[in-house]
């Protein structure tokens, strides 16, 4: 048991790239799964029946809408990310951690509330 | 159990001097071999790194070589050995640009973008130059970083323990090291070594410089038989923090500044008391103040801890905060409010002047030993300014970069080393291997004690007659004390033992030559010899080990450049 | 002394474990103080690193209670937790013995990132003109006091998880020369720093920014990089 | 990561960053109002412009998710080198592949 180096991992700072991480991979994942459902359900006029279904499925509607949170989530993480890479350096990047962690988290779930 | 290798180049320690001995002698000859040996990581040890004041040098219009050299002389009490004293003010010129265009050192500069020189008291001429308040940092960071860019083989973390000489006794062979992070002895066979493992008066209770240092290298080259001279020059700081006991936070030190900035000292009934020794107070020098501060000591009106205490708040604290603010953080850190509280605070002993006699070219009276930075002599005298120590470390370092490359491409074989005296170092390294552990801490509290007492800031001969006395008693205590044999990887109680013997074995040697000193000058003070005694008669101290005993002689001072009562300054000889 | 401190200090090398002592806490003590009493007092056979002792060496790093910090400079009451203390070596880089590590890598990488000034004068020339307030000036001030103390390093996941990543500390140097006008290696500079395992391999945690003992901001150091090597890259200079 | 790895991955992110805005607002706006996903592809079908506007976020997202794997295999896998490129390029072109058939479904008439 190699003793480990374990405060920054309680860090909000941490735990916003953790976060952009984790949804980075989630996206990662769930896309390709998105695109071939979109293209596996609209083949020509046939099948739009078919996906209007699928659409009006809720698992479906609930995997479209977390996709949607997970894009949110880790473009405000990116944002982040490429305001500390660019912008003159400023303190208060905890502040804007958090603060772009929040608004994700509430518009996600305005658009669940809306969507269900 | 020993392993042996050949060097060309064997430089011991890694502070100013050994360094740039490294990167000049590579220079020299990229064809040599260099190694360099250090007791802790290469350039993370020692007290170059801890300079926080600066580097003195004659750079800017206004000053001069000749005034560096005679504030260097006075400041000395006509003691040093001028030949080094000028090449010290003369190189230290060519060695600052050095550092700042091929080193890479970013020093601080005016507002017109030429170098800045700060005061330093004792000094007639603005010319410390200096990065913030932690020059040292900068200085060897750059350094160590043109080292590590550089074929030089590193020994990180080995002590070296003894210099070999060779079969005819006519030469130095190598040196005999215990590579710290195994145990295991190394020999190291090699052409010319460098001793520059900075001295270090760490015996005194209350001391500043960094841990590693416990004068190995004086008390190497005693036992080879080189002279040591001025060996009672202990240089004390005035303000050395006091945090009590078990902290090695105190004896560090705090800033000359904050005296010179209005500082006030206070006894322990919150007295303030300069004005019972100097019309100057608390910006007396720093062997006036340390003096007051000890016999107010001596007079028990002391803080609890057994000190006095430094204030800064009248100066308003925000102030003192901003314009000291390392200074107040650290303090911070470790529990003190030294911006708007009281700050115990103790003499230190923090430089040593003596050292291993050598000439200008940093070569010893031993062949292929060369010597540099504070395990030198003779450069500072009985007082160094503040400034002139990383100018000495660095400028001989360099020198003797270039001097030993020499050396070797004139004697290219190192003499077979004397097997029975390698052989008789191995037992005495492991001595304390073979004896039964004891208490190792009480001998060092009792050695910090002795020297603080008898032999520290003020001197008398029944005070030092007895410290020799009991030098010699904890001596003989601690060869008895043994610590256990068990796993010598890393073994610090091993090297606390090493280090207790060096300092005991110099200890003896600054008590003698105090006690051969009947006068005052600079850091040495006898109250039974006040005054310091005709100048142009000066004569300086050679102490040598010759058959396990140990004779200490008066040499006069050859006024090779300037006499007393004269200057090389114009205004000042008008 | 009536209250003790239960110190854990980690013994032997990576396969090592925890083992405890109990330490007198005193008003004025460092954690590098703790140490020093277990091997005084309680086990002479254990290993540390210190020099300086007044944070100026960067020796004396170690973990505390999982928190990479400069021991020397650490006053006992501020991290003791329920009278409880766990120190262990740096993280991130091979255990020696007990507390004290290697640090090879650590400089290896500072050397592989360039962070070595190259001269474009020599000691014979007059030492250059550099206005205190010129940006580049301020910019390589603002970085330049590290005491290679590897604390920033120990707390870098991206280190842990990258063998080849050159660490923060070695980049926020790098960063002090790319400002250093005397300088004359900043192309090789930038290609290194440029290169697999430079600056691009940080992802901004910012752990190191939060840790360092001397409160520089090697993240923003490494922004900067990031901002100048993908200048010159597009200009094709890289 | 290299410089130029790191110049794809960001400029990628730049340009997604405002289709991914335009990509919610629109499904905000779908479901607001309560569109019929039929309402929305008979909007998008034949559209030169949605064609382009999707093309470009699948090549981008492809591009960059590849790479932002890349560095997350490299970070917590064994994955090395080679293996690393090859992970990048099959992903990369995989989305890429089917994120364009997904736009030719929509906005193919
Ligand atoms: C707190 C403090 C502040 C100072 N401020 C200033 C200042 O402002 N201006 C100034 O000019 N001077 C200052 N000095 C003095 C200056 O630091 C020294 O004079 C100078 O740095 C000595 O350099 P050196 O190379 O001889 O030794 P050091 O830099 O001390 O290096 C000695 C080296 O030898 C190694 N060593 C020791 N023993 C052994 C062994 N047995 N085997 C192998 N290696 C060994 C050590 O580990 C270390 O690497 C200050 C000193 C201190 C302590
Ligand atoms: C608005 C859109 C987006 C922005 C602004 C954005 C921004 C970023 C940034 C700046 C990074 C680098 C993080 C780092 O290295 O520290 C990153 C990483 C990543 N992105 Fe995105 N991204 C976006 C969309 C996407 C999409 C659509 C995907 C899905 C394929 C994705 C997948 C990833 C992955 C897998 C990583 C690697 C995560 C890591 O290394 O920690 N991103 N993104
Ligand atoms: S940047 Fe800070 S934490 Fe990192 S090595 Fe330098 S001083 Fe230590
Ligand atoms: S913690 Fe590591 S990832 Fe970057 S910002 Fe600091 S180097
Ligand atoms: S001992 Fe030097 S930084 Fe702590």
């Amino acid at each position: 048991m190699r003793p480990h180096t374990t405060s920054h991992r309680r860090d909000a700072l941490w735990l916003a790239f953790l976060v952009h991480r984790i949804s980075g991979l989630a996206l990662a994942c769930f896309l390709p799964l998105h695109f071939l459902a979109l293209g596996l359900a609209i083949r020509g006029e046939a099948t739009l029946d078919g996906f209007l279904k699928w659409t009006a499925n809720p698992l479906v509607k609930l995997a479209e809408t977390g996709l949607v949170f997970l894009l949110a989530v880790h473009m405000l993480g990116g944002m982040r990310v490429l305001v500390i890479e660019n912008m003159p350096w400023r303190d208060g990047q905890k502040r804007f951690a958090t603060g772009a962690l929040a608004f994700a988290i509430i518009a996600a779930a305005v658009f669940l509330v809306r969507a269900a | 159990m020993l392993e042996r290798f050949k060097t060309d180049i064997l430089i011991l320690g890694s502070g100013g001097a050994g360094l740039f001995a490294a990167l000049h002698a590579h220079q020299a000859n990229p064809s040599l071999q260099v190694t360099l040996a250090t007791k802790g990581l290469l350039g993370k040890c020692g007290c170059t790194r801890m300079v926080q004041g600066g580097y003195n040098v004659a750079l800017n219009p206004g000053d001069s070589v000749e005034r560096h050299f005679m504030d260097t002389i006075e400041g000395g009490k006509w003691l040093p050995n001028q030949d080094m004293a000028w090449k010290l003010v003369t190189t230290a010129v060519e060695r600052v640009r050095e550092l700042e265009n091929e080193i890479g050192c970013f020093f601080d500069r005016n507002a017109d973008g030429t170098l800045h020189g700060k005061a330093f008291a004792g000094q007639t001429f603005d010319r410390t130059v200096h990065k913030g308040d932690l020059t040292g940092i900068e200085i060897i960071n750059r350094l160590m970083e043109q080292v590590w860019a550089r074929p030089v083989r590193r020994l990180e973390e080995h002590r070296a323990v003894a210099l070999i000489p060779a079969r005819d006794g006519a030469s130095l062979s190598g040196v005999l090291m215990i590579d710290i992070r195994t145990g295991l002895f190394r020999f190291v066979e090699a052409k010319a070594v460098l001793l520059a493992t900075g001295g270090g008066p760490t015996m005194y209770r209350y001391h500043t410089p960094s841990g590693d240092k416990s004068m190995d290298g004086l008390a190497m080259a005693l036992r080879a038989g080189v002279p040591l001279r001025d060996m009672e020059m202990v240089q004390f700081h005035p303000t050395g923090l006091l945090a009590g006991v078990d902290t090695r936070m105190t004896g560090t030190v705090l800033e000359e500044g904050l005296r010179g900035a209005g500082g006030h000292l206070l006894d322990g009934a919150q007295r303030r008391f300069m004005a019972d020794y100097d019309p100057k107070l608390e910006r007396a020098t720093r062997d006036v103040v340390s003096r007051a501060i000890y016999a107010e000591m001596r007079a028990g009106r002391t803080t609890p801890n057994g000190g006095v205490y430094i204030k800064m708040g009248h100066l308003g604290p925000e102030k003192v905060a901003k314009q000291f603010k390392g200074m107040v953080e650290r303090c911070a850190d470790c529990g003190f409010d030294l911006a708007g509280g009281l700050v115990e605070v103790v003499p230190t002993a923090h430089y040593f002047m003596g050292g291993v006699v050598c000439d200008v070219d940093t070569a010893t009276g031993l062949p292929g030993l060369f010597v540099a930075g504070e395990d030198s002599g003779g450069a500072h005298g009985a007082n160094r300014l503040g400034g002139n120590g990383v100018a000495n470390s660095t400028v001989f370092g360099g020198i003797a970069g270039e001097t030993m490359a020499a050396w070797v491409a004139r004697n290219p074989a190192s003499g077979e080393p004397d097997e029975d005296i390698l052989g008789a170092e191995l037992v005495r390294a492991q001595l304390p291997l073979t004896a039964k552990a004891g208490d190792l801490n009480r001998l060092r509290e009792r050695l910090l004690d002795i020297m603080w007492d008898d032999v520290g800031v003020i001197r008398n001969a029944a005070g030092l007659a007895r410290g020799l006395d009991k030098l010699g008693a904890i001596e003989d205590e601690l060869l008895a004390t043994g610590v256990p044999d068990g796993d010598r990887a890393f073994n610090l109680t091993w090297h606390d033992w090493l280090n207790l013997r060096s300092l005991i074995e110099i200890s003896k040697v600054i008590t003698g030559a105090a006690l051969k000193r009947e006068n005052s000058r600079g850091a040495h003070y006898r109250e039974d010899f006040p005054e310091a005694g005709d100048l142009a008669t000066s004569t300086f101290t050679v102490a040598r080990q010759r058959g396990g005993r140990l004779e200490i002689s008066d040499q006069p001072v050859q006024f090779t450049i300037v006499r007393p009562g004269e200057s090389l300054l114009k205004e000042a000889a008008e | 002394m009536t209250n003790t401190i239960e110190v854990s200090l980690w013994r032997g090398k990576a396969d090592g474990r925890y083992q405890t002592f109990s330490v007198p806490q005193r008003e004025n003590q460092t954690v590098l103080d703790v140490v020093t009493w277990v091997q005084r007092n309680a086990d002479p056979t254990l290993s540390y690193r210190f020099a300086c002792r007044v944070g100026m060496c960067g020796s004396c790093a170690m973990t505390v209670n999982g928190r990479p910090r400069w021991t020397c400079r650490t006053h006992t009451s501020k991290v003791v937790e329920n009278g409880r203390l766990e120190i262990g070596p740096l993280a991130n880089l091979p255990v020696i013995k007990d507390l004290t590590c290697d640090m090879q890598a650590f400089f290896e990488k500072w050397q592989k990132a360039k962070g070595v000034f190259a001269p474009s004068k020599t000691k014979n020339d007059p030492i250059e003109k550099i206005l205190p307030g010129s940006p580049p000036r301020q910019a390589a001030d603002a970085a330049i006091e590290c005491i290679n103390c590897a604390v920033c390093f120990a707390a870098c996941d991206t280190v842990r998880w990258n063998e080849d990543y050159v660490g923060p500390a070695a980049l926020n140097r790098a960063w002090t020369l790319v400002n250093d006008v005397r300088d004359a290696g900043n192309r090789d500079r930038l290609s290194a720093v440029a290169a697999g395992g430079g600056c691009h391999a940080c992802h901004s945690h910012q752990s190191c920014q939060e840790h360092c003992p001397k409160a520089l901001n090697p993240t923003a150091s490494i922004a900067g990089l990031k901002r100048r090597t993908m200048q010159a890259y597009i200009r094709r200079e890289l | 990561m290299n410089v130029r790895l790191y110049v794809l991955q960001r400029g990628t992110a730049l340009i997604m960053a405002p289709l991914v805005l335009v990509h919610i607002a629109i499904i905000f706006y779908a479901t607001s109002r309560g569109l019929s996903a039929a309402d929305i592809l008979g909007r998008t079908r034949g559209s030169f412009g949605w064609a382009a506007y999707y093309s470009l976020f699948v090549l981008a997202a492809a591009t960059h998710g590849a790479i932002g794997l890349r560095v997350i295999a490299s970070e917590w896998t064994a994955l090395r080198g080679r293996q690393l490129d090859a992970l990048m390029w099959i992903f990369g072109l995989a989305l890429a592949v089917l994120g364009l058939r997904a736009v030719a479904a929509v906005v193919l008439p």
